[in-house]
């Protein structure tokens, strides 16, 4: 019988997995050892590989990112955790400047096979700094590739997708999904980086997402099943680079995209899927991609959050405005 | 036993012992009503801390950060500052909005999830919004300072942080700041022993208050549960930044004796023998024990103190529990001054509309 | 006669203006009060205003926003200088996290008259971080506003509005056009921020562009003109928030959109434009909004910087793509 | 005059004085023939700088950052260091990266503008890519030195960087870090005075050695234009890393005699009297004034290095103008290991086809 995974244990699982397999596999950051991270990420890892491969660190996320980058030279593979979606941000100058171009700034001589691992997104009640959705600074950014698994099991597999990758990979960890369960085998195989996943057939239109706000997709398709309107639905999963085939495919079968994230509208992932699917099916567009997003303001406290988030009842309403256009 | 094992190296400034006998000289300048106010101000502040802990449990408040064997570091401190002064907090600093008049139904409504940073008005209390992001409260704290030196004018500037912030690029940042535009400012540190999990030990290899002089300015260390030993420090350095001197530095060594918040479970990366340790300097005793041996306080006078800690603490439960979600509009309302026309203002409706 | 100027004497003046208008005005950055500046646009101030308004900052981009948050809670205005694009990554958290939301935590209590300039983008062969195009970066953080001047005297008027508004400005400055010379009268009067610009009429198509590369652009539409391609070209100024109206009306208008940046094109400024052309006006569109952007890569070196720039022949080459779709 | 204005505060460690005479003991370890090799360097590194200063001017090279008045600074302490040792630049390190045995020509790469970074190989040559974003080397640096220190090495790891850089948030983090992990690293400034116009007074109002302390390391203050104080300190800071003693913090106070950059008009910030007082303690005279009284060099030997120089320079030049720009698909040849399919692909093929 298949176990069931929540995604924090899936991806502490990926984890363990990767550190076993690889002696040179270092895991750092902040309360990642001891107490076994926030969200329970790393627990019991630095118990099994000891205080050497897996450490805490102080608070120093640009340092963090740094001494990756040195190891990197060093000839070790990081994964490093930036506690929550606004603490990368002190590294972000670390990241775009160096992570990200220290390959192309060497002419290939020195890779940096850095995982960052990012528990994003909101939708648990947190506070300010504790629900933002990071993820347009990292696509944005020329030389990093960045994957958002929605469950459990591809959250396995992403994580060691991304560890496993000669590339610096940006792993965003849709926090509010760390306990829904999911059952199977907890396997790297299957979709690599740079692909979607189809998780619902359908032709009238097409729903495209990631993330935490994934699960609101699916039950809004649900429901729109019942109505009789058959959604596609496609989990990005990997931001970057982006599935373009698989955009292409479903705006050539439906004609009609929505997509739907929570981060703020203005430069989201919606504007470069909704541009993608223009550059890549014009004459097959029967309506404007339609963005169902969080609003252009900074991501409000949590008693505000369900008028902030995309909620079944906005996708659905999209999904409704873009098939009767 | 004074101190944890964490509090090696340099001994900090103290002026009552573990027990409550004078090390050094009492006289810090408190009157007896004063040292009466700073024990009750304690008091009161324990037991709202725990009030709030129990409101967390029942879902009355997300996420709440408890300050349990700080008090006497934020009381000590927050009471040596003057109404012309500014404070930069964390969100630890609860004890120190009490001490500066801020409501604490609005001071809860953070954690309530009402509002951000700071539902209270800043400006009318003098005490900034609470701040998340490690350490970058301190930059703002030097910049204040600067608009009041600017100014010409008499306030002192203060921001709070604990232990682990120092590790922060913008504790330094900051700190150098202050120390080259000679602002009025006092760097005051809570080291509570713990970053989440991570004790100081593993934060630095240094000991915080010898940063200063790095920068150009004094530091000290003091012990953090001594409120007559933080009162005179921090009395000293904000006299030091009026007078134009400068900023300081202050290390105040403290324990966290709670969790880091509700969301955490410290059996993960200390002992109880740690904690119990702990106990035994715990700064309320300490100062009730000498206030006691000078007879300034008695029997009566705690039990009124207690009293007024459970009258306050439920008046405050009253009103947090009363407290109502806010409009949607407010999400809104705040982003700008001058909000855009055209797809923002499309936004707004679509989100207030719906 | 109307007086020249060039983009940096511009700014420059526009500097002064607004320091000798508000007394509770600042100008603070690395290198802005003694020497003036690298590109000279504080030239000047320090010796006409003192050294307690116009100063030298240690080399803390972060501690520097952080003062100018202070500062605004202290009742100062700050103009805040970043010396190049990339050098404003290391304040992004305090900008993210404070400057754009610091009105919001407070409920309005505390507005954050802070503007912050950034010479940016490339074309100046530059090393590495010195030509980079930050605007996705900002335009897609909520709370604050994005402008971009690509003359001297709209930068005079930019920056002016810039200073005087009460929300936090970001002022990229096309560090290519600071020596270009343009002559008239220096106003704050004209098009506000929130409007773009209309700099050629034209109903074939529509280019929509900022910053350095407009020049190219306006050279393009000039050889396009000669072909019988009458372009519209339009100097969007400001990027956050956008002027809805005019890239409505110029959809409207021309059906064919083509966007050109030198940042890259994933999440770069066009992805924004194409989708909210295709909201405003996707009945209208005869073709897919072109995006002629730099590539999805680092800024290379100077010796292939004109390999990454959108050239001319690229601008006219997606023109006329359009126009034959 | 010994020493600029700038250097207040305490004198630095120092074995000749300005006029060549030993105030300390010269025997540091470097024996003849290792001393007319240093000398040798200096002569031929400072000739080179000139020479790229000229290549600038005709267009050659794009800005070019000057390091006249250093090379004891980075000779001195480039020669203490052994080939398992790597080193983390700034953008000033030439005559470093030349001790290194970094390929000049291949060097210069970078401010011809055929290539960002390190255009040699950094792994082969030990010597890491010019960095530019100030500060974040420092950070690789210590990240470097963990790694040596998982690996059981025993190489050192040494940053580069300048007075300004230390009062970035990169500089605190890195070096904390490096406390905490008690790393292999020596973390090197070279306080040329000046941040492009700022000079170091308005850059910290401490001393940077002793920041060490803050971080439980020791710091030390040596006089950057007197090669022996410098190979001295740095050969001890050295041999503490490698014995797994952990890092330290040295502070070299010297002058940058040139501009900035190629860029940059030190006339608006700098009187030419400075600048001319910097060079009565100017590193070559120092050494070669003292080598002659030792008798270990000579009119002769002093006129070989000059020729050498001259031929090095021309030999250079010739390199860097022959250089020729590199492919357009370079653009996109070195960004992924694993390069996506895609939208990427096609944008290659656009940009490359075209
Ligand atoms: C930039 C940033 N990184 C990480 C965090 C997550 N975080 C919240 S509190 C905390 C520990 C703070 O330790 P300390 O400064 O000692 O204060 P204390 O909690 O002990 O009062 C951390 C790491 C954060 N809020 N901001
Ligand atoms: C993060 C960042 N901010 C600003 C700059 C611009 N800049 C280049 S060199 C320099 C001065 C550096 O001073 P210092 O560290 O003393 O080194 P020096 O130039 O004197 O060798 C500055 C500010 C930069 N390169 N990186
Ligand atoms: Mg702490
Ligand atoms: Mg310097």
């Amino acid at each position: 019988m298949a176990e069931s995974w929540t995604l924090s244990g899936a991806l502490n699982r990926a984890l363990l997995d990767a550190l076993d397999d690889d002696p040179r596999l270092l895991v750092f950051g902040q309360d990642v050892g001891r107490s076994g991270g926030v969200f329970r990420v790393t627990d019991g890892l630095q118990a099994k590989f000891g205080a050497e491969r897996v450490f805490d660190t102080p608070i120093s996320e640009a340092g963090i990112a740094g001494a990756a980058v040195g190891l990197a030279f060093a000839g070790w593979r990081s994964v490093i955790e930036m506690q929550f979606d606004a603490f990368s941000y002190p590294a972000l100058e670390q990241v775009i400047d160096h992570v990200a171009k220290m390959r192309e700034r060497t002419r290939g001589r020195v890779d940096m096979p850095i995982t960052i691992r990012i528990p994003s997104f909101g939708g648990i009640k947190g506070k300010e700094h504790h629900g933002e959705s990071p993820e347009t600074y990292y696509v944005h950014t020329a030389g990093l590739k960045v994957v958002v698994p929605s469950s459990p099991l591809d959250g396995y597999r992403l994580l060691r997708l991304a560890i496993a990758d000669p590339d610096p990979v940006v792993v965003l960890e849709p926090k509010a999904r760390y306990w829904g369960k999911e059952e199977g085998e907890l396997t790297a195989d299957g979709p690599g980086i740079g692909e979607g996943r189809m998780l619902r057939e359908g032709d009238s239109c097409a729903i495209v997402s990631y993330g935490s706000i994934m699960a609101r997709v699916l039950q809004a398709a649900d429901a729109l099943a019942a109505e009789g309107i058959a959604a596609r639905v496609i989990d990005l999963r990997s931001l970057s680079p982006l599935d373009d085939e698989m955009l292409a495919t479903a705006a050539r079968d439906t004609g009609r995209i929505v997509v739907v994230h929570e981060a703020p509208r203005t430069l989201g992932m919606g504007a470069e899927v909704a541009a993608r699917v223009m550059e890549l099916a014009f004459d097959f567009l029967e309506a404007p991609v339609e963005r169902v997003t969080g609003w252009d303001v900074p991501y409000p406290p949590a008693s505000l959050e369900e008028r902030y988030l995309p909620s079944i009842e906005r996708i659905s309403a999209a999904v409704r405005k873009v098939v009767a256009y | 036993m004074q101190s944890p094992e964490h509090w090696g190296g340099t001994e900090p400034f103290r002026i009552l012992s573990a027990d409550g006998t004078p090390v050094g000289d009492p006289q810090v300048g408190l009157g007896a009503d004063a040292l009466r106010d700073a024990l009750r101000r304690m008091i009161v502040a324990r037991r709202l801390d725990r009030e709030c802990i129990a409101l967390q449990r029942q879902g009355e408040l997300t996420v709440y950060p408890g300050f349990e064997g700080q008090e006497a570091a934020q009381i000590g401190s927050a009471i040596a500052l003057g109404s012309e002064d500014f404070v930069f907090p964390t969100f630890r600093e609860l004890a120190v909005a009490m001490a500066r008049g801020v409501d604490a139904v609005q001071y809860l409504q953070y954690h309530r999830g009402t509002w951000h940073g700071g539902p209270y008005d800043p400006r009318a209390t003098r005490f900034g919004p609470i701040c998340i992001p490690i350490a970058t409260q301190i930059a703002h704290a030097v910049g204040h300072a600067l608009g009041t030196k600017l100014d010409g004018g008499s306030g002192v500037t203060v921001a709070y942080f604990g232990d682990g912030s120092t590790s922060e690029g913008d504790f330094h940042e900051a700190a150098n700041l202050a120390g080259v535009w000679q602002v009025p400012a006092v760097l005051f540190c809570q080291n509570n022993g713990f970053a989440i999990s991570v004790p100081t030990a593993q934060q630095t290899a240094g000991e915080i208050w010898r940063r200063a002089e790095g920068y150009g300015f004094p530091g000290v260390r003091v012990d953090g549960n001594d409120l007559l030993a933080v009162y005179a420090v921090t009395r000293d350095a904000v006299a030091r930044a009026r007078a134009g001197e400068g900023p300081t530095l202050i290390e105040a060594l403290t324990y966290r004796i709670g969790a880091h918040s509700t969301a955490d479970d410290p059996g993960r990366y200390r002992g109880d023998d740690e904690v119990e340790a702990a106990r035994s300097f715990d700064p309320i005793p300490r100062l009730e024990t000498w206030l006691r041996a000078e007879g300034h306080v008695d029997d009566a006078f705690v039990t009124a103190c207690a009293e007024e800690a459970d009258a306050f603490a439920l008046a405050t439960r009253e009103g947090v529990v009363a407290t109502p979600a806010p409009p949607a509009e407010w999400m809104f309302d705040w982003t700008y001054a001058e909000p855009p026309g055209g797809a923002w203002a499309r936004q707004r409706e679509e989100a207030l509309g719906g």
